[in-house]
């Protein structure tokens, strides 16, 4: 049996782990699906066939509930945790100085308007009073996936972004890296729900076990180990 | 790397071309004959597709082929076809996407033949249809093979409208333009590297060996 | 018997120039047209083939009507099926010499004939843009009589031919007619090369 | 909605033709003439951008342009010029992505041309430049105004690399693609209808009055 | 003086055609060309204007060596800059009359003599594809004088000129080719056409 899961971009690395570890456990495949949450929900509400959502927030599984695409409401299964990234070797313990300085160019930042963790970064920006004097050096990232290119190749100095990108095994790039005080940012909940679709294509116990899964300690701490916080 | 993706490219990629020669061929021959300002209209709106990103003309063409909306709706409950997150659909956004690459070239080689061609074919006896297959069209043969190059290595790189209304979907949609994507926004920058390089070996391959065709049979003996 | 007249204004640059032509002929007979360069000799083949329409007048062919301009009547030029040698040969760049006969028609005796009267046998497989200016023109005529036209329209058809070629091609043609019965109008410069072809003379001009 | 990218988009689309073509018309005219294995393997490589989807070409882009490596490194040292996040960047992928687009039809059509019409010019004394830009150009028309067409379009709808490269950084490098694509993930689709619209009827527009000037000067007083 | 020796294999289909000609001719004398259709008439205009190169042979031009393929000179058709009127015209598509003259030429009072010449002063605004036959053929005669070249080639530059226009334009162009002290080739199949312009004759051909 197979059932498809439509993830949010930041978990691309991780969700390869937790696919192998629950089918491992159940037997059931899972083909993975990843994309911006936003566009994901754009196709979730046309007809696509996924049987399980994870997003990167919980704004838009809360639309999918209210458009009639998941009869559940949606639960947070992790919490995004918002790191400043250099591929340079630079001493970012004291950030805020260090990003108004010169040797600090081009900063990157996920799009504020489409993703959760652009939005973190400028509301910790703003409670840090950086954020006009850093507008000059921004470069916007449409999805987290883009912030992680620009880091990784360099073309920036420093990038705001998830945790998971520094904890991902697959990365073969060193990075320095600091995590923001989570005082400074709203919590970047990451709600999931269970589709319609699920019921409709018969898939609805696999895809509820695949739901259960996600919320039990084994996939909690892998999720941990890729810099999730998990409730 | 999964050679699932490449495959499913290159179907994508020969079907489309296909029926766009299909459909571009006669739609090119009809606008080269010129006409009133229903024919400039037809040709503006062939242009447009282009100029919205693919990924918004993707969101556009979900919107319209849903099957929750009164198009898609009509087509699932009559003909049992659905354009979203399937083949079908995949080939019909990349036809309407490619369109005025297929047409723009054939339609202004076609107006650049001299009228006296099609005119002493027709004296012939030959009806229009005839003339433009045997007079017409082999004589802007190089035009119909770039507009075909054109579109066939296009619908390999379309990415926008695919990952749009396809879905993303292994074996089905999941397309080489989507998982060499994939495999970048994941940091598999080796696999990106093996996927480029294949594509860019399949389309060195198609190109180099068309044009090699499309060199005139011989050289004039006196030049 | 075949009448045509005809009647259209052209335009030569900013000026207008009447062309007004009427012609009786009968089947059979070959009619020499002539006239200054401009005059509208092309320009009346193209009208009597259906690639040019007059603005008035009609065209009888035999019983058939290909133009009435009072009732309306206009045949395609597919309809008419007038063999035409064009002035400028409008050859098909894309086809070799025997290609081009064997679209027109099918009969294989009968392409080996014309190749053999027109001596482009040894370049059957050669495209237009391989062959000089008088085997152009003769692969033109070949074209046009392939077809065996009731009506065959000539643009100037021996300009490129040198004289010995042409009596050739002349004598050859003139059996062929009179097997045919075919019905010809040539349009040429030289009367004298159709002294001993055309029975009628046409003047096109002011 | 805002207009400084629908700005921005028009400018980058206009300086992108206009470029193309003075890099584009003497290139289809050089691959035109024909040759040996050296201009067939170039001509594989101009088209080869086409089938990499957009963002991972924006992707090799960005590494060959980043200023932590070579080429881009050295640009930056000695001409203080950055071709990531900043405009000429986004123009230099466009060109590069837009280019099969310019040559193809242009170099078709030329080879379509009759040899006499260039020897015709040559035995006046005019040099191949003098003839190109003369006789060939003018008898061409209409593929050039369909190159250029697509060309701007395709500008004007391109997304993936410029997304890649530019970095959306408002007024610099925020183009309309990118603002719609924007409004259209952040749900706002009232906003993304009105861009689109926008995007259309500008293309509408062009469309339209180049098909127009492009119709023959005169129909011939024959037909 | 000029002195010409060339040779060259064309192709005819799959035949081979050997092509040896030679001639010499005075500074300002006309030649007539002639020979069977096919037998090369053409193809020795276009290696004397550079066009197409001989396989062996020399061209020289009073003091100026055009081609000499023992010692590897070639001079380009710009560099030889001779006239030429082409069989089949070659004229621009995109230019007017009066725009394929002031291409060649800057002179205004030259042109307006040309277009005067031939008979063309009323559709100087005319292109190409809107001209009859022989006006186009009388525009590929006057755009190949309009450059005053020292050496004229012609090939069968009168072939679609009905008679009285014919014998108008020879007249003229033999007043300027004297005044100008030109030297002409012309290809034709009409000997007597030239009988009192030609000086010397070359026969080409088996
Ligand atoms: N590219 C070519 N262009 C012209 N002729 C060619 C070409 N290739 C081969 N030939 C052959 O070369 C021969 C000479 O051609 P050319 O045009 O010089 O003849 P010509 O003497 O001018 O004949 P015509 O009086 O019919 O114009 C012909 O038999 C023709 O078949
Ligand atoms: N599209 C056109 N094609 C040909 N002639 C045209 C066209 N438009 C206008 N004309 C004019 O019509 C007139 C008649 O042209 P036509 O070709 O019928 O002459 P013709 O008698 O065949 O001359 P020629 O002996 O020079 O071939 C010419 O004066 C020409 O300028
Ligand atoms: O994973 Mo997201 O939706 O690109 O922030
Ligand atoms: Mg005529
Ligand atoms: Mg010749």
């Amino acid at each position: 049996q197979t059932i498809r899961v439509a993830a949010a971009a930041n978990l691309q690395a991780v969700i390869k782990v937790l696919q192998a570890d629950f089918k491992k456990r159940t037997g059931i495949s899972v083909d993975a699906v990843t994309g911006s949450s936003g566009n994901l929900v754009a196709q979730i509400n046309n007809g696509a066939p996924y049987d399980v959502f994870l997003s990167a927030d919980m704004e838009f599984p809360q639309k999918l509930k209210q458009s009639g695409q998941s009869v559940k409401d949606p639960v947070v299964y992790a919490m995004g945790s918002l790191v400043i990234c250099s591929k340079e070797n630079i001493n970012l313990k004291n950030w805020q100085k260090l990003i108004v300085t010169d040797a600090v160019g081009k900063i990157a930042i996920a799009n504020p308007k489409i993703a959760p963790y652009g939005r973190a970064a400028e509301e910790s920006l703003q409670k840090a009073g950086l954020l006009e004097q850093v507008r000059a050096k921004a470069v916007y990232g449409e999805s987290i996936s883009q912030v992680n290119t620009y880091i990784t190749t360099g073309v920036v100095t420093v990038g705001f972004t998830t945790q998971s990108l520094v904890k991902d095994p697959a990365n073969a790039t060193k990075l320095y890296w600091q995590a923001i005080s989570p005082k400074t940012y709203a919590p970047i909940e990451q709600g999931m729900v269970v589709l319609k679709h699920a019921t409709d294509a018969g898939n609805v116990a696999a895809a509820n076990r695949f739901y259960q899964y996600m919320l039990s300690g084994a996939a909690k701490s892998i999720l941990k180990k890729y810099g999730y916080i998990v409730p | 790397m999964d050679w699932l993706p490449i495959l499913l490219s290159l179907k994508l990629a020969a079907v489309t071309t296909a029926l766009l020669l299909v459909i571009g061929l006669p739609l090119a021959y009809w606008l080269s004959k010129g006409g009133g300002i229903f024919k400039v209209i037809l040709e503006a709106l062939i242009t447009v597709p282009l100029v919205l990103p693919p990924s918004v003309l993707g969101f556009y063409l979900l919107l319209a082929f849903s099957p929750q909306h009164g198009l898609g709706g009509w087509l699932q409950r009559v003909f049992h076809l659905s354009f979203v997150f399937s083949f079908q659909g995949l080939v019909l956004a990349s036809i309407i996407y490619s369109l005025p690459f297929m047409i723009g070239p054939i339609k202004s080689a076609l107006q650049q033949l001299p009228s006296s061609l099609a005119q002493a074919s027709y004296t012939l006896g030959k009806t229009e249809r005839q003339t433009f297959i045997h007079v017409l069209l082999p004589n802007i043969r190089a035009s119909v093979f770039t507009a075909m190059i054109m579109t066939f290595a296009h619908t390999l790189g379309e990415f926008g409208v695919v990952l749009m209304i396809g879905g993303n979907i292994p074996g089905v949609t999941k397309v080489a333009s989507i998982a060499v994507y994939d495999s970048v926004e994941g940091m598999d920058y080796r696999t990106a590297n093996h996927y480029s390089l294949l594509l860019f070996g399949i389309t060195f391959i198609m190109v180099a060996t068309m044009f090699i065709i499309n060199r005139r049979n011989a050289k004039s003996p006196l030049e | 018997m075949i009448d045509i007249s005809i009647n259209k204004t052209l335009k030569a640059g900013h000026h207008q120039l009447p062309l007004d032509v009427k012609l009786q002929a009968e089947v059979g007979s070959v009619t020499a047209i002539h006239g200054p360069s401009g005059a509208g000799k092309t320009t009346f083949l193209k009208m009597v083939a259906g690639l040019v329409a007059p603005a008035s007048g009609h065209i009888k062919i035999n019983q058939e009507v290909w133009f009435d301009a009072s009732i309306g009547i206009n045949l395609t030029p597919q309809q008419r099926r007038a063999g035409f040698v064009f002035q400028n040969y409008a050859l098909f760049p894309n086809m070799t010499v025997r290609q081009h006969l064997s679209y027109a028609c099918n009969d294989i005796a009968w392409i080996d004939e014309l190749l053999q009267i027109g001596g482009l046998l040894h370049l059957q497989n050669s495209k237009p843009e391989y062959l000089s200016g008088g085997q152009q023109q003769r692969l033109a005529i070949l074209r046009a009589i392939s077809i065996k036209p009731k009506l065959l329209l000539m643009d100037e058809p021996f300009s490129a031919l040198d004289a010995k070629m042409k009596q050739e091609v002349i004598t050859a043609l003139k059996q062929l007619w009179k097997r045919q019965g075919s019905t010809v109008f040539i349009v040429t410069h030289y009367k004298e090369e159709l002294k001993d072809l055309a029975s009628n003379e046409l003047w096109i001009g002011a």
